[in-house]
């Protein structure tokens, strides 16, 4: 924490950023997002294992952005949800600075490369109990699995929380706000609600950088996140890619192989 | 892999050393042959020409016979049997209520997961055959794969139906050296067998006569009709061409056995009409007299 | 209600039940705070025994009950090129009793009838309210996001509650009913209930701080209006999501929607972008801070002045359900102490 | 308002047998917006396109649903009519009541209700159908002629000729084709080289072409009148700028015994060299495959005897790049070879040749010059048998069609042989004799009757060498099917004419469509015959089919004037199809990627799910709202009644693109296969354009199965979109089923437009399928579900 602080500071006073967005202490031992632009207030920074929100969110803000250069504390997430933005055109070379966290160490990542390889070095699978999540709801039949679902969406409010809280989720003009005609319904019924939550995930299949947030986000608790785990899991084995790995190249679904599977189709 | 053995009339009579030579064979590749339970009569060739339902009828009920005993294919060495079991379940599959109806006759249901092979496919599918080679079958020889093996095309889709190749590949395996020659697949006259011989005798020695005439020192068959035709009915053939024609005809099975290195008589060598002269010298085969002696 | 005498009883656990089994008997449908996977929320129940009264708050407020998320306000079926219209039946409402609300909840309902009923009454929400009693449950514990006692009301407040219970431990719960439609939900069940004898509720009651003088927000507000470094700084890390207004349970803002021949009506929320994007594509609320700006006028200036009530009644509940900890007390006391 | 005009045609019988049209027109009468329903004999005639514009006019209608047969039939027509009546064309739609209905139902209630159903949905279409103006597309006025044949030069010299530039490209070292090989031309017998040369250097010296032999293309992008093409120019080996075409070089060349593509194999050529001496260009080619220096690294006497020092061994490939408005596809064919005819010994043994070798010998520029001599051992053959329909006509060797040419080219051998061996023996082996044309059957006739050509009318069984002989063993149907057996010194098969190897492949770089022998295929067999579906692209010559020479002429000169309209003007006008909704439209579509880097671009994601269009999309136009999408919810209700139905019919909607599905079940109707009524078609102009959405959409709206079908791999008109979709269907399957909803009920297919047996077998699998499945209630009843 103190690395991160005198690094803050100092790339505060050096002026090589303008602002650092890193976490602070908040309300119910959360911590929240914070914006230091004075080395003398670097010493808010904090970083625990309550720092889970992806902070990479913030790019796609204009009142941020406006701020002028970032340095990002970034998770693992935050630094695979830099790579798939910069490969959507959204973040230009140059135009941020993560500062990469884990455990005491901060380590700066100018440049989309060295980001790269620093989430190569510390890539790996997803974690035992991670995995059994997912296999615990694949375990159950069909009919249990949809039931499940049908009670877990009939609790959303459709407060797009979890779209406002996603990285990925950065369009000014949402499929779901396209009304002629309403492709989406608006209303919160169950019929929304499930297509709603469709076309979340599908949209982010291929793109999913697999932080969580969009879950963590939920006001009602829906495990969002299991949808786009399920898909990230497709992708890769079907696909063999993984987004938010290079700050170039195609999403998995804007692009194809002449020989990709289709077994399924007749 | 489970496959079955369907023997028909033939190889239990006229071509017992066809069953003999593939069973000696079976053995030194490790496997085992049990036969098809409670086996019937294929219906060739006289069902076919009677009845419909018959001609499938009794095929059907050795096929689900084989596959209630847990056959994933059954070998049916005889190419009579291998067609007429071969379009039954050709036929059968295609149309749902025609197998449902031909169940019905025979009280048993067939479902198609027992398939059918013929004698080459099943050597064929033999991995590293070459390697149990002893003594190569260094022979220029004429492979005859007579009408049924590879008609109809559509139906047994196995192997090119005017120009085979698959019989003469795995001669060439055992050492053999298959000719180029014209009457792979010309008829023997074996429909004619009993009715009209002088037939039987025209067409079986225009058959010798090519292969004679390009080199070949034996005839190789697949098929009991054919051997019949070119080994048994020999003198008829002769009589009408005027010439003595000795090359003689042998089963695939016998070929393989002698190039295994087992002995000609467990091959039934000796059963047959035209004796073959260059089988190992050790053991001669006595020719006609041993055939009749049988 | 002044020339009524406080009138003030105790009913017990088992009690209670009973009183649930008359309620549903006399075909009333019961809403109170019920445990489903790992959230409390208002929802239907036949006895206490399925209440869950733990939490200092449910999750979601009890404003679905007059106004839910998705309502049809009436349906125009089309046949053969003919449209029919049809109202809504309201007398097929079905009477409700919310249980277990706070009284900060119970507050609520006065802000939400204000707007509903402002220039003109809205039939469906009022028969709905008609429909309605509720039975609060006062507070004997608060947390770091409740304030209530900083807008005027308290863990202990009547205001909106037909009748009031305290929790005054072993079983036993003090009730207070305020008012004719609290009457009437406990008439012919006099003898569920035992004289008061004088307990009171007081000692029971959590302690709710208060955090700021409300009397300085609604000028701060109006003198910062056109401070946008202010809004900036003070919105920062609002993504703009809709989960705060729609646990909220004064926020009223709706959105009108046709579909398959019914016409619905379904929360919005001021929050978003696109509620005030125009037809012509302008936008007069283009950013976040512009629209977290409107939030806290909306509830602590614009309705004061229009609707003589506060929008908000400090249940906190927009602070523990914001993704990004955005905590709505903090953000009043910086308007409270702001020096612009 | 919407007054919407519905006019049921009875197509003579063709509807009216299976559908009761009377009703439909009444029951469509009370959809809601139409002002006006009738039902006509033929509507297609005069009078039925009269009663349309009237219609209009006296009804005031601002939109009209035709219910007829395929769009891809006569949708031109009505829109015509309706623009001649002052409605904007594109505010009329067809129902396609005929190839995906009345042919391929059964008579009766289900089969009309079925068709009621297509009227319902394409009048919700109509309804929200906006005036489209064509789209002015700024014509680049040059052709690109693709084939060097005798169909290609002519429509290189008719376009020329009309004033407009060609780029000619044809792959091998000279112009010329097929044709140049041939001796003489039936049925006139007048020497081929004598006609054709003339014309190849007519093309070399044209000012307006530019022709680019040894030569391929490499790629094609763009659409009609603004296509860029990349053309391959592969190495000669030499500056054809310096080159005088004076032969040294191929006399000198040590590498002299490599069979001779042009000789068919029977002549000898160097491995520098011209295919035949008239060549145009008249430069020579090093074939590196046989080349001494390429292969050992010595040699090079070619580069010294060469007077203009020309040889260049270190050449590499050239790409050359093209702007062209308008491409005609004149690829040729080719005739069967190799192991094919194993019975026949064709390959097998020398004397046993195919027809265009029989051409080389009868030719005086062949290796024997003119002479006919066989190949094993130049003897002048005294029998020689002719083996037509060998593949051809042939379904057990998988080609059904009649290659057409065959009857006439060998009757022309026939008498050939008899002209330069008076004493020999000609046997013709035929099926039929097929000589329709203008002086066919009398060519023929002659041969028989005049040269005393042998005809037999059976099939050969087997043709086999013997003692030095051939022995052509066959059958005399005519004269008591008696077995035959003939010795010949020489035996010609006729064999099939089957499409160029390369057919496919360019057909994928074109984006056009072909049949299942790889023969490329027309916009319409009748109508439109020398057009492809991609617009600009024009076939000429036998890559549509195997074609004689006055037939290819006819095609290409055809061509020239399909070309010259479009390309007299400065613009062309193209049908503002819609193809993409506006919003998605941004300047990502251009790259394949959305725009960087700020502001967001609108619906980046839903594009990432939705992938960007092909850029390459020939008919890509500018953008309008989809229609489809729009017409969905209009849908759905009429099949909630029908669904109240005591016994389970399934509801199955099929979401098909329109290249390759629609047209294949247009070819099931065509065919009058029969499938199940309870699927309803829904058209898309690709796989890649049908949300995932939609299919939620379905069954939501009632549906109980779903069909996904579109172009096979490779064959997708806009190039990728049946890959992109493909990928988006494998995700949207492992969501569907991890949200607990049961994927056999969407099936995905790919059905080609010659696919017709396989449309109507999908769609009586799924049919079968989802009712074993039963009503997808569970979904259905999310319907209105969570409202207070």
């Amino acid at each position: 924490m103190q690395a991160l602080r005198s690094k803050a500071r100092e790339l505060l006073a050096t002026k090589t950023v303008q602002v650092i967005i890193g976490y602070a202490s908040g309300g119910g031992g959360r911590a929240r997002a914070v914006f230091v632009r004075e080395a003398a207030k670097a010493d808010a920074l904090v970083f625990d294992d309550s720092c889970q929100q992806n902070l990479a969110v913030y790019f796609s803000k204009p009142e941020v952005r406006k701020l002028g250069k970032a340095a990002l504390v970034a998770t693992p997430a935050a630094l695979r949800a830099i790579l798939q933005l910069a490969a959507e055109n959204q973040i230009a070379e140059g135009e941020l600075l993560a500062l990469a966290v884990g455990g005491d160490d901060v380590v700066p990542l100018a440049t989309f490369a060295a980001i790269e390889a620093h989430v190569a070095a510390r890539d790996g699978d997803w974690s035992a109990a991670e995995k059994e999540e997912l296999q615990k709801y694949e375990a159950m039949g069909l009919e249990e699995r949809r039931r499940f679902w049908e009670e877990q969406f009939s609790r959303c409010l459709k407060c797009y929380a979890c779209r406002a809280a996603c990285p990925l989720c950065y369009c000014t003009r949402c499929t779901v706000e396209c009304n002629q005609p309403q492709w989406i319904p608006v209303p919160a019924h169950d019929l929304g609600n499930l297509e709603w939550n469709v076309m979340r995930a599908m949209h982010l299949a291929g793109r999913c950088v697999d932080c969580g947030d969009c879950g963590r986000a939920c006001p009602v608790n829906i495990p969002l996140h299991l949808l786009n785990r399920r898909l990230i899991r497709e992708v890769f084995t079907v696909f063999g890619s993984r987004s938010g790995r290079s700050a170039k190249g195609d999403n998995a679904l804007s692009t194809f192989k002449p020989n990709d599977p289709e077994d399924f189709i007749q | 892999m489970k496959t079955g053995f369907y023997p028909g009339c033939s190889m239990k009579g006229s071509a017992r050393e066809y069953s003999e030579s593939l069973l000696a064979v079976a053995r030194v590749l490790g496997r085992e042959l049990p036969e098809v339970p409670d086996w019937n009569c294929c219906g060739a060739t006289a069902a076919h020409n009677l009845d419909h339902d018959l001609a499938l009828a009794l095929p059907a009920r050795i096929l689900a016979a084989a596959e209630k005993k847990g056959m994933d294919e059954v070998l049916v060495p005889c190419a009579a049997c291998y067609s007429r079991l071969k379009v039954t379940r050709h036929e059968l599959l295609e149309d749902e209520k025609l197998r449902q109806r031909i169940s019905g006759l025979v009280e048993a249901d067939y479902r198609g997961s027992a398939k059918v092979v013929n004698i080459i496919e099943w050597l064929a599918a033999v991995p590293d055959l070459e390697k149990l080679v002893k003594k190569p079958f260094q022979r220029k020889v004429a492979c005859y794969y007579g009408c049924l093996l590879v008609r109809p095309a559509g139906i047994v889709e196995f192997d090119r139906p005017e120009e085979p190749q698959s019989m003469d590949l795995l001669m060439a395996k055992l050492g053999a050296k298959p000719i180029d020659w014209a009457f792979k697949t010309e008829c023997c006259g074996a429909g004619f067998s009993v009715s009209r011989t002088d037939l039987v005798a025209k067409l079986s020695g225009l058959i010798l006569e090519d292969a004679v005439s390009r080199g070949a020192e034996a005839v190789i068959v697949a098929c009991p009709m054919c051997h019949l035709n070119l080994d048994l009915r020999r003198p008829n053939i002769e009589k009408r061409a005027g010439k003595k024609y000795d090359i003689p005809v042998i089963y695939i099975t016998q070929v393989l056995g002698l190039a295994m290195g087992l002995p000609p008589k467990k091959l039934g060598l000796q059963r047959h009409k035209v004796a073959v002269k260059f089988a190992p010298a050790e053991s001669p085969v006595p020719g006609v007299s041993a055939k009749r002696g049988a | 209600m002044n020339s009524m005498e406080k009138d003030t009883r105790l009913i017990g656990r088992e009690a209670l039940a009973k009183l649930f089994a008359q309620w549903l008997g006399e075909g009333r449908r019961i809403l109170a705070p019920k445990q489903s996977n790992d959230k409390v929320d208002f929802a239907e129940v036949e006895t206490p025994g399925e209440v869950s009264l733990d939490p200092v708050q449910t999750g979601q407020s009890p404003k679905g009950a007059l106004f839910p998320r998705v309502e049809e306000l009436f349906s125009f079926p089309s046949r053969d090129g003919r449209v029919e219209l049809r109202e809504r039946d309201l007398a097929a409402l079905k009477p409700t009793v919310v249980f277990g609300l706070r009284p900060c909840d119970a507050a609520a309902l006065a802000a939400l009838a204000a707007i509903f009923n402002w220039d003109s009454a809205d039939a469906l929400f009022s028969a709905r309210l008609a429909a309605l009693t509720t039975v609060g449950v006062a507070c004997n514990r608060c947390d770091e996001y409740c304030f209530c006692t900083s807008l005027g009301g308290g863990p202990g407040a009547t205001t909106g509650s037909d009748i009031l219970l305290t929790d005054m431990g072993g079983g036993e719960y003090l009730a207070e009913v305020i008012s004719e439609k609290g009457r009437q939900a406990i008439q012919g069940a006099g003898t569920l209930f035992q004289p008061a004898l004088g307990k009171d509720k007081e000692s029971r009651l959590a302690r709710v701080e208060k955090a700021f003088d409300l009397d300085k927000v609604k000028p701060a507000l109006e003198a910062l209006f056109d401070d946008e470094a202010f809004w900036v700084e003070q919105s920062l890390r609002c993504l703009g999501c809709g989960a705060c207004a729609y646990v909220c349970p004064t926020c009223a803002c709706f959105d009108i929607q046709d579909e398959n021949g019914r016409r619905l009506r379904c929360w919005d929320s001021c929050g978003f972008g696109l509620f005030t994007l125009h037809t012509s594509g302008h936008n007069p609320r283009p950013l976040q801070s512009q629209r977290w700006r409107q939030r806290l006028m909306h509830k602590f200036s614009y309705m004061p002045e229009r609707q003589s009530v506060l929008g908000c009644v400090g249940c906190g509940r927009c602070s523990r359900a914001c993704p990004v900890d955005m905590n709505i007390l903090e953000h009043l006391r910086a308007v409270a102490e702001a020096k612009p | 308002m919407a007054r919407i005009g519905v006019f049921i045609c009875h197509c003579g019988e063709n509807i009216s047998a299976t559908v009761d049209v009377v009703k439909v027109a009444a029951e469509a009468a009370r959809i809601p917006g139409v002002a006006h329903s009738v039902e006509y004999k033929y509507m297609c005639s005069d009078p039925g396109q009269q009663l349309v514009k009237n219609a209009i006019k006296e009804k005031n209608l601002t939109g009209v649903v035709v219910a007829a047969c395929s769009p891809r039939m006569h949708e031109p027509t009505f829109r015509r009519a309706c623009a001649e009546a002052g409605l904007n064309p594109f505010l009329c739609e067809m129902a396609n009541i005929r190839e995906h209905c009345s042919w391929v139902h059964e008579k009766g209630e289900a089969t009309t209700q079925k068709a009621l159903d297509i009227v319902r949905t394409l009048v919700a279409k109509v309804k929200k159908n906006k005036a489209l103006e064509p789209i002015k597309v700024p014509v680049t006025k040059t052709a690109l002629v693709l084939g060097g044949g005798i169909a290609g030069i002519q429509a290189a010299l008719d376009i020329a000729n009309s004033g407009h530039k060609v780029i000619l490209v044809e792959q091998a070292p000279s112009i010329g084709g097929h044709m140049s090989q041939l001796s003489e031309t039936f049925p006139t017998l007048d020497c081929s080289q004598c006609i054709l040369t003339p014309r190849m250097v007519e093309v070399a010296q044209h000012p307006n072409i530019t022709l680019h032999s040894y030569s391929e293309l490499e790629s094609l992008d763009g659409f009609i009148g603004n296509f860029k093409a990349r053309i391959r120019r592969k190495a000669r080996g030499l500056d054809e700028k310096l080159c005088t075409g004076c032969g040294l070089c191929m006399q000198k060349c040590p590498t002299r015994k490599i069979p001779s593509e042009f000789d068919a194999g029977l002549g000898l050529r160097p491995a520098i060299y011209v295919p035949f001496p008239q060549a145009v260009p008249n430069k020579p080619v090093i074939d590196r495959e046989h080349c001494t220096y390429y292969r050992t690294g010595k040699c090079r006497l070619c580069e010294k005897v060469c007077p203009t020092q020309a040889i260049r061994f270190g050449q590499e490939d050239e790409i050359v790049e093209a702007e062209v408005g308008a491409v005609v596809v004149a690829t040729g064919f080719d005739i069967k070879h190799g192991d094919f005819f194993p019975e026949y010994g064709y390959g097998k043994h020398q004397d046993v040749i195919d027809g265009l070798q029989f051409e080389r010998l009868a030719s005086a520029s062949g290796p024997t010059l003119g002479e006919i001599r066989r190949p094993s051992d130049g003897k002048v053959p005294e029998t020689v048998v002719f083996i037509a329909c060998a593949g051809s006509r042939d379904p057990a060797k998988g080609i059904e069609y009649c290659s057409k040419i065959c009857c006439m080219y060998t009757a022309k051998h026939a008498m050939l042989y008899r002209h330069k061996v008076h004493h020999g023996k000609p046997y013709v082996f035929y099926m039929d004799i097929r000589a329709g044309g203008k002086m066919y059957e009398e060519f023929v006739r002659r041969a028989m009757e005049e040269d005393g050509v042998q005809y037999v009318r059976g099939r050969v069984s087997r043709v086999y060498e013997r003692n030095g002989r051939l022995v052509v063993k066959g059958v005399d149907t005519l004269l008591g099917a008696r077995p035959l057996e003939i010795e010949a010194d020489l035996v010609v098969l006729a064999t099939a004419g089957v499409a160029n190897a390369g057919a496919e492949e360019l057909a994928q770089k074109l984006h056009v469509s072909y049949d299942a022998h790889k023969f490329y295929a027309e916009a319409h067999p009748k109508l439109r015959p020398v057009e492809t579906n991609t617009a600009g692209i024009f076939l000429a010559g036998a890559c549509q089919a195997p074609k004689d020479i006055p037939e290819s002429v006819a095609q290409s000169t055809a061509r020239r004037r399909r070309f010259i309209l479009p390309a007299s003007a400065a613009s062309s006008a193209r049908a503002p199809a819609p193809t993409r909704p506006s919003r998605r439209r941004s300047s990502a579509a251009a790259t394949g990627r959305w725009s960087r880097p700020w502001p967001r671009s609108t619906r980046a994601c839903a594009r990432a799910a939705a992938p960007a269009w092909p850029s390459a999309a020939p008919n890509r136009s500018t953008s309008r709202a989809s229609p489809t999408r729009r017409s969905m919810p209009r849908f759905w209700p009429c099949w909630n009644e029908v669904n109240a139905m005591a016994d389970f019919n399934p509801k199955i909607v099929a979401f098909v693109c329109n290249w390759c599905t629609y047209a294949g079940a247009d070819l099931t109707g065509t065919s009058r296969m029969k499938y199940a009524p309870q699927v309803s078609i829904v058209r898309f102009p690709c796989t890649g354009r049908i949300d995932f959405m939609l299919l939620l959409k379905a069954f939501a709206g009632g549906a109980d199965g779903i069909i996904v079908s579109g172009c096979h791999p490779n064959d997708c008109h806009y190039s990728s979109g049946n890959f992109h979709a493909r990928r988006r269907w494998v995700v949207f399957r492992g969501l569907m089923d991890f949200l607990g909803i049961d994927v056999r009920r969407v099936q995905f297919s790919w059905v080609s437009a010659a696919e017709g047996a396989k449309w109507a077998q999908l769609v009586n699998e799924t049919t079968d399928r989802i009712r074993r499945l039963g009503p997808f209630a569970d979904y259905q009843r999310l319907r209105g579900q969570g409202v207070g």
